[in-house]
């Protein structure tokens, strides 16, 4: 098929910040690119090292992870610990041959709609410049796809 | 809910919010009556709060829906209090609920009339930078979210009523006057903007780049009438330096207030960071005369703006500021205190920062409950020492910025206190009872 | 709880066009054929506007007609919404945790307005990826814990008796301690307060009546808190009178009024040099007793030991008042004495501290201006005199004067016995040393922890009015949960299985909340999560190397459902079936 | 005793002094009542020399110089011939008499001229009997005031105790604008903590202009051109006399009129026809107009145009005002410039005078005496109650009335400056701009700093008028320029003679930028009355 390829990106927002950030932008009828899936979380703080790499697996192109701004956090500190295992993550992911900028950590607060959108539109063009995931290729070839 | 329970809570500023949040979450009755068609106050206009560079929204707008989700509190926005008889344990109110033309029941807030609405007038919200339709929510996060058409300004051309799929439009809606029974009243009506023009001499209102700090506030803010770009407003150049002018009204014997609003001193240090985290090529400057630093973090937070954000201070209240017509650039002529010598200064946008003053229908309202006010129009506090939210009357408390100068966590820790004399006056009058 | 697993999901998906906001972009028959195809899913249907009251009752009706078990609203946002439609679950006999929302309005009609077919494509997606949660969603209820309605409150000042005093007059017992023989705190050094000029030790003696006589109130001096364990609505609370211990007391609310004392500025300005260089506590009392003696110049220095550049850097808030007052004391009782106020920058904040400032300039006050680069010097004159020598900064000229008593304003500290309190309570002090709250802007006087409250200056410094105003805030936040008698917790928590936990301690280590504590069962060390305490933000399931923490409502394996899911394209999987 | 005239006489030193020495060699005598002073040239009689001499109690004042042609310093006595006649015209106004003041050409040779000139100026003298001055104690004389009381009180009163040491007032200050070393706010803190031996010596007392720029924006109230006022009252004199321009002639003049004795001969203005009367409702008081018209006569400004102006207009709407043939000066430049006591008398004699007419209202086409009369004098004086007006008030209100008809078009863009004693002293910002506005084909503009932030003309009370008050005035008449205007009116003598005089001078800046036509607002509005 010859359509280009509109890369599939799995976002996990906090609850309180970046997913009210992700409401304002539609409020204010702000445009992005359709390519991203929200995944709702109490505080970016939940996101299990697990969950990104199953989002990949599970044929993800990107996962991007969004968080109060330091200082922000409902939860005092979560969103700090999220950035923390973001790092270590992207080390991991290079492992897999999966490019680090396939996975982005934001701070978006909940005024910050028209700052969600931008990422959101950055992000898209940045993996679709890196073509599709490296890992979802292999998935499919090994046939791990999950029934 | 019998009156001994309930207590009416006037004005919807985050002191109203905190006050009807403690008292419904112990099981009282509240009625939380604010003019305008959404609570928030204040509060809900600023892009960020200092010392901890919070987003105000993000941390408000949880508390508004509380307030709106609550089953004890009952919200009566866009409505004033009009009588008030009776005393402590039990208060005879009426409230007046202005009409909004827009069926609470029915309108879903989604948005469809004011996008159809073809009149557009200045938006209170954004301080009139931006524009609102005549039929509006005052902000997208506004509790609740239901539409108001404003009547001086509707052309009553019926599209919005034609784009309702609700069909919550009603052009003959009637004003509604409540009857409520309460046990006690906490009075939450906040502060305004001295008028900056009274000084003529910094050009407020001649000047298109001389601004009042919450209109600038609304300029920075990401849901401000520039999407929080930081830009000026007479050619839509990104300024390169911005000046803070302190005390414009306030610490004066003439031609203002006597008193310090306390707030100021530091949330021109808060706009002061965030136009450098906009733009580090920006430069800041805040003329100041005391800096006042006294709460909690404060000095730590000026270190910090000094240091790490280079935000200038200077020791001076400008004499005037001048405007280039050719260029609608700034000048401000001012004596450098600390280093003894009168100069001048180019700025692309001078931010006033006007005295906060209490309510000019505080007056009115005062009269109503019967309360006294001191020499500013601020509520008088039964004893500035022990009894700061006690009123001359028994029943009726106060709290936040109509009580006097302070900043948000003041009135909040404020509110809380009010809501337990409220609880102990009714507790009180329960024991009467029996 | 885990019963339901077994009940097979029943889900009935209610697609909303919001007006023409989501159905104008959105094809939603579109999306609701294709939900009917997703697993589990036995009813779909559209509606105008879903949240309206006419919207509800489809909702009702639906969960009647096909006894579903699971709802799905894909509307708009659940930040606002969600818990209208969990209401309406929960009327109609679902339990509001098996209700899901997907938001296809803010996050795709809205943010998609010219991609139509993209969009609806958008719009299934979130809808399959709701569906994939629902199906695993399990009820959830809110466990409920008793609160004992009786409050400690720490610190016997000013704060702690008016907390005491407006607690028990709401009607709860309240346990009052004070580590000094004597109620009272700092006002027993005061002799004036502003801005009223009322005498300290007659308003004190007054509020120290009203304690001892109130019978809700009891009053235990020369007494510390030896030991504080359980939570909120349950602490048990240990007192220690000199070496005798008190039985346990059974506490729902503690409030923390500890106070603060103020530095002895040994070294500065030749503080204990001289004996003519005192502080402004010593002058207070010299006032108080009458036993100033004349002096002709009096020089007071502000900011002794504050609003350092390193080390001390706040500004403790009350000392220029403090001098203004002290000053216009000494102009009233020797109008002939000059004196002079050394500052930095006058805190005379507010509405009544600005007209202090106005009259103590009437009094003829003399104010200077010192910067902190070039601090005043104090050193022996003549005749038993002091020479100040202070740069002013607004002539630009060093001025040199000859005084006969110098008066240093140092600040209000954190005692020292307070890091021991912070420990005991899992309560934090902050880099100033002061106690730190919950959140600086709408939390100002309580902690993370539930039910340990703060007021007055052991929270930071400030005087009697802004203390008192806080105490009657404390004295309401402290009284909620004891006026429910009964708490409602987070539904949403952390959830430990015993055989998979190594009691590694990261879990207890990264909660903000201290709501994990670690327990011996059969000889194995375990992480307990105290649900009262439990916030459910899942920081410690996500940091859990072995994977035995998950949390109620967002389990590993709902989220990865949804993971799953995400990627997934729907012409495809609507293939599959 | 006789009356034995006394004769001061300023010989220059290479003719007639030599002249005098002639007689005396010669043995020719000549009566003793004359005291001769030396000058290098009679060139160097500065017009301040006759009136100081005049105003000790001179009965005569002689000035000799070589004859024509003859001047050591080419032409000195042809100049010194011109100031005389200046100063003679003074002398009349002054109604001493203007043969009182004698000029004559006396060579080295001429020692019999000298002695005639003597015997027959003292006769002369002896008939017109003794100066009317004479008997006065000397006038500059001041109650010995306590330093310290005087200072306390200014500040109380004045309110710079509640100075905040913003340095709003240096930022508004014209002059510290300019000059680094002038700050009011340090002056004030100076005061404040006792260091006023800094400040009362110095130049920095007599810099402020008075033009309450400052006190307008203030917050702290601080009424720093009063405290300044109170503080001249007990400054060292000589320091002010320094700073004065024109050598202090104006004050001079004005202690002079302070002696009951004066008969002014200044009436001779009057345009022809126009009706004045003794008694009656309304006063006009004239001013200094006829006084600066003669000292200023260089610059053409035809000043005495201004009352001339006020009396057609009055005359045209059928008031026949109250003007008083010897009337006094109001006293503002001794009171701004520290005389109290001169100022009284002036203030008691005038009250008395006005009394006399039974005027209830009391007009002025100056803002000076507006603001004297209205402001000072009923702080000063009991039961000073007349209703004080500018013209311009008058004016509108008769326009209101709609009893002026502008028949002819002035076809201008005018720019109005406000006076600081009109303006921000008194708060008379827009009757001036009515009538403008009301005269037909004017098109009335702004400049950027109007009203209360009007920038000052440059220079009060003819005190210290340096670089600094000339570049206030060239910056004012940049900023006038700049909007496009073509007449710049203002509404007080003094203005425009500081504007013309700067001007006049060897400018910094092209002439083009601030030369403009200038116009009084009465003037004005009689042109458009056709009554020029």
């Amino acid at each position: 098929m010859t359509e280009e390829f509109e890369p599939k990106i799995v976002g996990f927002l906090c609850n309180w910040c970046s997913y009210a950030g992700a409401d304002l932008a539609g409020v204010s009828r702000i445009q992005y690119p359709p390519n991203l899936r929200i995944i709702r979380v109490m505080c970016s703080g939940r996101v299990d090292p697990a969950f990104i790499l199953e989002a990949f697996i599970s044929g993800a192109d990107g996962v991007l992870i969004a968080g109060c701004h330091p200082g922000d956090c409902h939860y005092i500190a979560g969103n700090y610990k999220a950035q923390r295992r973001g790092i270590l993550l992207k080390k991991l992911l290079e492992q897999f041959g999966v490019e680090p900028q396939r996975l982005r950590i934001e701070f978006v607060s909940a005024s910050e709609g028209a700052k969600f959108a931008v990422v959101v539109k950055e992000m898209v063009e940045d993996i679709k410049k890196l073509g599709p995931s490296p890992l979802k290729a292999r998935v499919e070839v090994e046939g791990l796809i999950h029934a | 809910m019998e009156a001994k329970q309930s207590v009416l809570i006037i004005g919807g500023g985050i002191a109203g919010i905190q006050a009807s949040l403690d008292l419904a979450s112990r099981g009282m009755k509240v009625y939380l009556v604010e003019k305008t068609p959404s609570i928030g106050g204040r509060m809900s206009q600023l892009d960020k709060t200092f010392p901890t560079m919070d987003c105000s929204m993000c941390i408000l707008a949880p508390k508004m829906i509380e307030c709106f989700r609550h089953p004890n509190i009952t919200l009566l926005t866009y409505a004033e209090v009009q009588e008030v008889k009776g005393s402590a344990g039990n208060f005879r109110v009426k409230i007046l609920k202005k009409p909004r033309f827009v069926d609470l029941e029915k309108c879903t807030g989604c948005g469809e009339c004011a996008q159809h609405c073809p009149v557009e007038v200045p938006n209170e919200f954004d301080m009139g930078l931006g524009v609102r339709k005549a039929i509006y929510v005052p902000f997208p996060q506004a509790v609740p979210l239901k539409y108001t058409i404003d009547d001086e300004n509707c052309v009553k051309c019926r599209l919005c009523q034609r784009m309702c799929k609700a069909g919550a439009i009603n052009y003959d809606q009637p004003p509604e006057t409540i009857d409520l029974n309460v046990g006690a009243i906490i009075v939450a009506t906040g502060f305004e903007l001295f008028d900056a023009q009274t000084r003529s001499e910094y050009g407020y209102g001649k000047y298109q780049n001389v601004l009042t700090s919450l209109e600038f506030e609304r300029l920075l803010s990401a849901s401000g009438p520039t999407g929080g770009h930081l830009l000026r407003l007479s050619d839509g150049r990104i300024p390169r330096r911005i000046a803070f002018i302190q005390c414009v009204g306030s610490r004066s014997l003439k031609g203002g207030v006597s008193y310090c609003s306390s707030a100021c001193c530091v949330y021109a240090t808060k706009e002061g960071v965030l136009i450098r985290e906009h733009n580090p090529e920006c430069e800041v400057y805040v003329f100041y005369n005391d800096l006042k630093v006294f709460g909690k973090g404060f000095q730590e937070f000026v270190n910090r703006a000094k240091n790490e954000w280079g935000v200038k201070y200077v020791r001076a209240l400008p004499g005037e500021v001048v405007e280039d017509p050719k260029t609608g650039d700034l000048t401000i002529w001012y004596e450098d205190t600390t280093e003894n010598v009168t100069k001048s200064m180019k700025a692309d946008i001078v931010v006033l920062c006007p005295a906060l003053v209490p309510r000019v229908t505080s007056k009115e309202l005062a009269g109503i409950l019967g309360l006294e006010l001191d020499e500013f129009g601020f509520m008088k506090s039964r004893d500035p020492l022990f009894a700061p939210v006690d009123t001359n009357l028994p029943g009726i408390y106060i709290c936040g910025y109509c009580q006097g100068p302070k900043d948000i966590p003041e009135s909040v820790a404020q509110a809380s206190g009010a809501a337990a004399r409220a609880a102990e006056a009714i507790v009180a009058a329960g024991k009467e009872a029996h | 709880m885990e019963q339901n697993e077994k009940e097979t999901p029943r889900i009935g998906v209610f697609i909303c066009h919001c007006g023409i906001n989501i159905g104008g972009i959105v094809n939603v028959l579109e999306v609701v054929e294709y939900a009917k195809t997703l697993p589990d899913v036995v009813y779909a249907e559209d509606n105008l506007y879903t949240c309206s009251s006419d919207g509800l009752n489809k909702i009702k009706e639906g969960i009647a007609k096909y006894n579903l078990n699971r709802v799905i609203v894909a509307s708009c946002t659940p930040r606002t919404h969600e818990p209208l439609f969990r209401a309406t679950c929960e009327e109609a006999g679902v339990n509001k945790y098996l209700f899901e929302m997907a938001n296809i309005r803010e996050h795709c009609s809205w943010a998609h307005m010219h991609e139509h077919e993209r969009a609806t494509e958008k719009a299934k997606d979130i809808v399959r990826m709701a569906v994939a949660k629902a199906r695993l969603l399990q009820p959830q209820t809110e466990p409920e814990i008793d609160v004992t309605p009786s409050a400690l409150v720490i610190g016997g000042g000013i704060s702690g008796m008016t907390a005491a005093l407006c607690l028990a007059d709401q009607g709860f017992k309240v346990s009052l301690v004070e580590k000094e023989p004597e109620l009272g705190g700092m006002l027993r050094n005061l002799n004036k307060l502003y801005p009223t000029m009322q005498d300290a030790s007659k308003s004190l003696e007054h509020f120290i009546k009203a304690v001892k006589s109130n019978k809700s109130i009891d009053v235990f001096t020369s007494t510390a808190v030896k030991e504080v364990k359980g939570f909120i609505g349950n602490f048990k609370v240990t007192l220690q009178k000199g070496n005798s211990e008190t039985p346990n007391l059974d506490i729902g609310t503690i409030v923390v009024a500890t106070g603060a004392t103020i530095l002895e500025p040994v070294g500065m300005y030749g503080y204990g040099k001289h004996e003519n260089v005192i502080t402004q506590l010593q002058l207070e009392r010299l006032l108080k007793e009458g036993q100033l003696k004349k002096p002709e110049k009096v020089v007071m220095i502000q900011c002794v030991g504050s609003r350092e550049e390193k080390g001390r850097t706040y500004c403790s808030r009350v000392c220029c008042m403090t001098a203004l007052k002290n000053a216009m004391l000494i102009r009233e009782l020797y109008p002939e004495t000059d004196v002079y106020l050394l500052y930095r920058d006058l805190q005379t904040y507010g509405h009544h501290y600005e007209h202090h400032h106005r009259e103590a300039q009437e009094k003829g006050i003399r104010f200077i201006k010192y910067v902190l680069e070039k601090p005043p010097e104090v050193s022996a004159g003549k005749n038993g005199k002091l020479e100040v020598n202070v740069y002013h900064a607004l002539l630009g000229e060093p001025i040199k004067i000859e005084s006969d008593l110098v008066v240093l304003s140092t600040p209000l500290i954190q005692h020292e016995d307070a890091k021991e309190l912070s420990k005991m309570l899992k309560v934090p002090l902050g880099s100033d040393g002061f106690f730190f709250e919950a959140h600086v802007k709408l939390r100002p006087i309580e902690f993370a922890t539930d039910g340990i409250f703060v007021c007055g200056t052991a929270h930071s410094p400030k005087d009697t009015a802004e203390s008192v105003s806080q105490a009657f805030g404390v004295a309401s936040r402290a009284a909620i949960p004891m006026a429910l008698k009964r708490l409602r917790t987070e539904a949403v928590t952390a959830l430990v299985d015993e055989d998979l936990c190594s009691g590694c301690r990261i879990c207890e280590a990264v909660c903000e909340y201290s709501a994990i504590e670690m327990q011996e069962k059969e000889g194995k060390l375990t992480s307990k999560v105290l649900e009262a305490l439990c916030k459910g933000c899942g920081t410690c399931g996500a940091s859990c190397p072995t994977g035995a923490i998950t949390m109620r409502h967002f389990t590993d394996n709902q989220l990865i459902a949804q993971v799953r899911a995400a990627p997934q394209v729907a012409k495809e999987v609507a293939k599959h079936d | 005793m006789a009356y034995e005239p006394r004769i001061v006489a300023f010989l220059c030193n290479w003719c007639s002094y030599m002249g005098a020495n002639l007689a005396g060699t010669s043995r020719i005598s000549y009566p003793p009542n004359i005291r001769i002073i030396r000058v290098m040239c009679s060139g160097r009689v500065d017009p301040i020399f006759v009136i100081s001499a005049f105003e000790a109690g001179a009965d005569g004042v002689l000035v000799c110089g070589c004859h024509p042609g003859d001047c050591h310093y080419v032409s000195g006595n042809l100049k010194a011939e011109k100031r005389i006649e200046t100063t003679r015209k003074l002398v009349k106004l002054l109604g001493l008499g203007p043969e009182r003041l004698r000029l004559e050409w006396i060579s080295t040779s001429e020692g019999g001229k000298f002695a005639e000139v003597v015997t027959d100026f003292t006769q002369k003298l002896r008939k017109i009997g003794p100066s009317p001055l004479k008997s006065e104690a000397n006038p500059k004389a001041k109650a010995s005031l306590n330093v310290q009381e005087v200072i306390k009180k200014a500040i109380a009163e004045t309110n710079v105790r509640y100075c905040l040491e913003c340095g709003k007032c240096s930022g508004s200050c014209p002059i510290s604008r300019l000059n680094e070393a002038y700050s009011p706010r340090r002056t004030v803190e100076k005061f404040l903590i006792g260091l006023e031996n800094k400040v009362l010596p110095t130049a920095d007392l007599w810099t402020c202009l008075t033009c309450f720029t400052c006190t307008e924006r203030c917050p702290s109230d601080v009424k720093y051109p009063y405290f300044i006022r109170a503080c001249r009252r007990v400054a060292p004199v000589d320091v002010k006399e320094e700073l004065c321009a024109h050598r202090g002639i104006p004050m001079a003049l004005s202690r002079i009129m302070t002696n009951p004795k004066i008969k002014q001969e200044r009436m001779d203005w009057l345009p022809d026809g126009a009706e004045i009367s003794e008694k009656g409702d309304l006063l006009y008081f004239v001013g200094c107009a006829p006084y600066l018209d003669v000292y200023f006569e260089d610059f053409n400004l035809g000043l005495i145009k201004i009352p001339q102006s006020v009396v057609k207009i009055l005359d045209k709407v059928g008031i026949k005002p109250v003007i008083l043939r010897n009337e006094k000066c109001c006293g503002h430049d001794l009171l701004w410039t520290g005389d109290f006591e001169n100022f009284e008398k002036l203030a008691k004699v005038n009250a008395a005078d006005f009394k006399e007419t039974g005027a209830k209202k009391i007009v002025t086409a100056c803002p000076e005496g507006y603001r004297t009369f209205k402001e000072d004098y009923p702080k000063f004086l009991e039961n000073f109650d007349f209703e004080v007006l500018h013209i311009s008030e008058l004016l509108s209100e008769l326009i209101d009335k709609g009893e002026l008809k502008f028949d002819t078009k002035i076809a201008r863009k005018v720019v109005y400056h406000d006076p600081c004693r009109l303006g921000r002293h008194m708060g008379v910002y827009e009757p001036p701009r009515k009538v403008l506005a009301s005269l037909p084909g004017t098109e009335l503009v702004e400049m950027e700093r109007n009203r209360q932030n009007a920038l000052c003309c440059g220079v009060s009370s003819w005190l210290s008028c340096n670089r600094y008050s000339k570049g206030v005035q060239i910056d004012r008449l940049r900023e006038a320029k700049a909007t496009g205007a073509d007449l710049l009116v203002t509404a007080c003598h003094k203005c425009q003679i500081h504007w013309k005089c700067v001007t006049s001078e060897k400018l910094p800046v092209d002439p083009g930028e601030v030369t403009m036509e200038m116009r009084d607002l009465s003037v004005l509005v009689a042109e458009a009355l056709k009554l020029a």
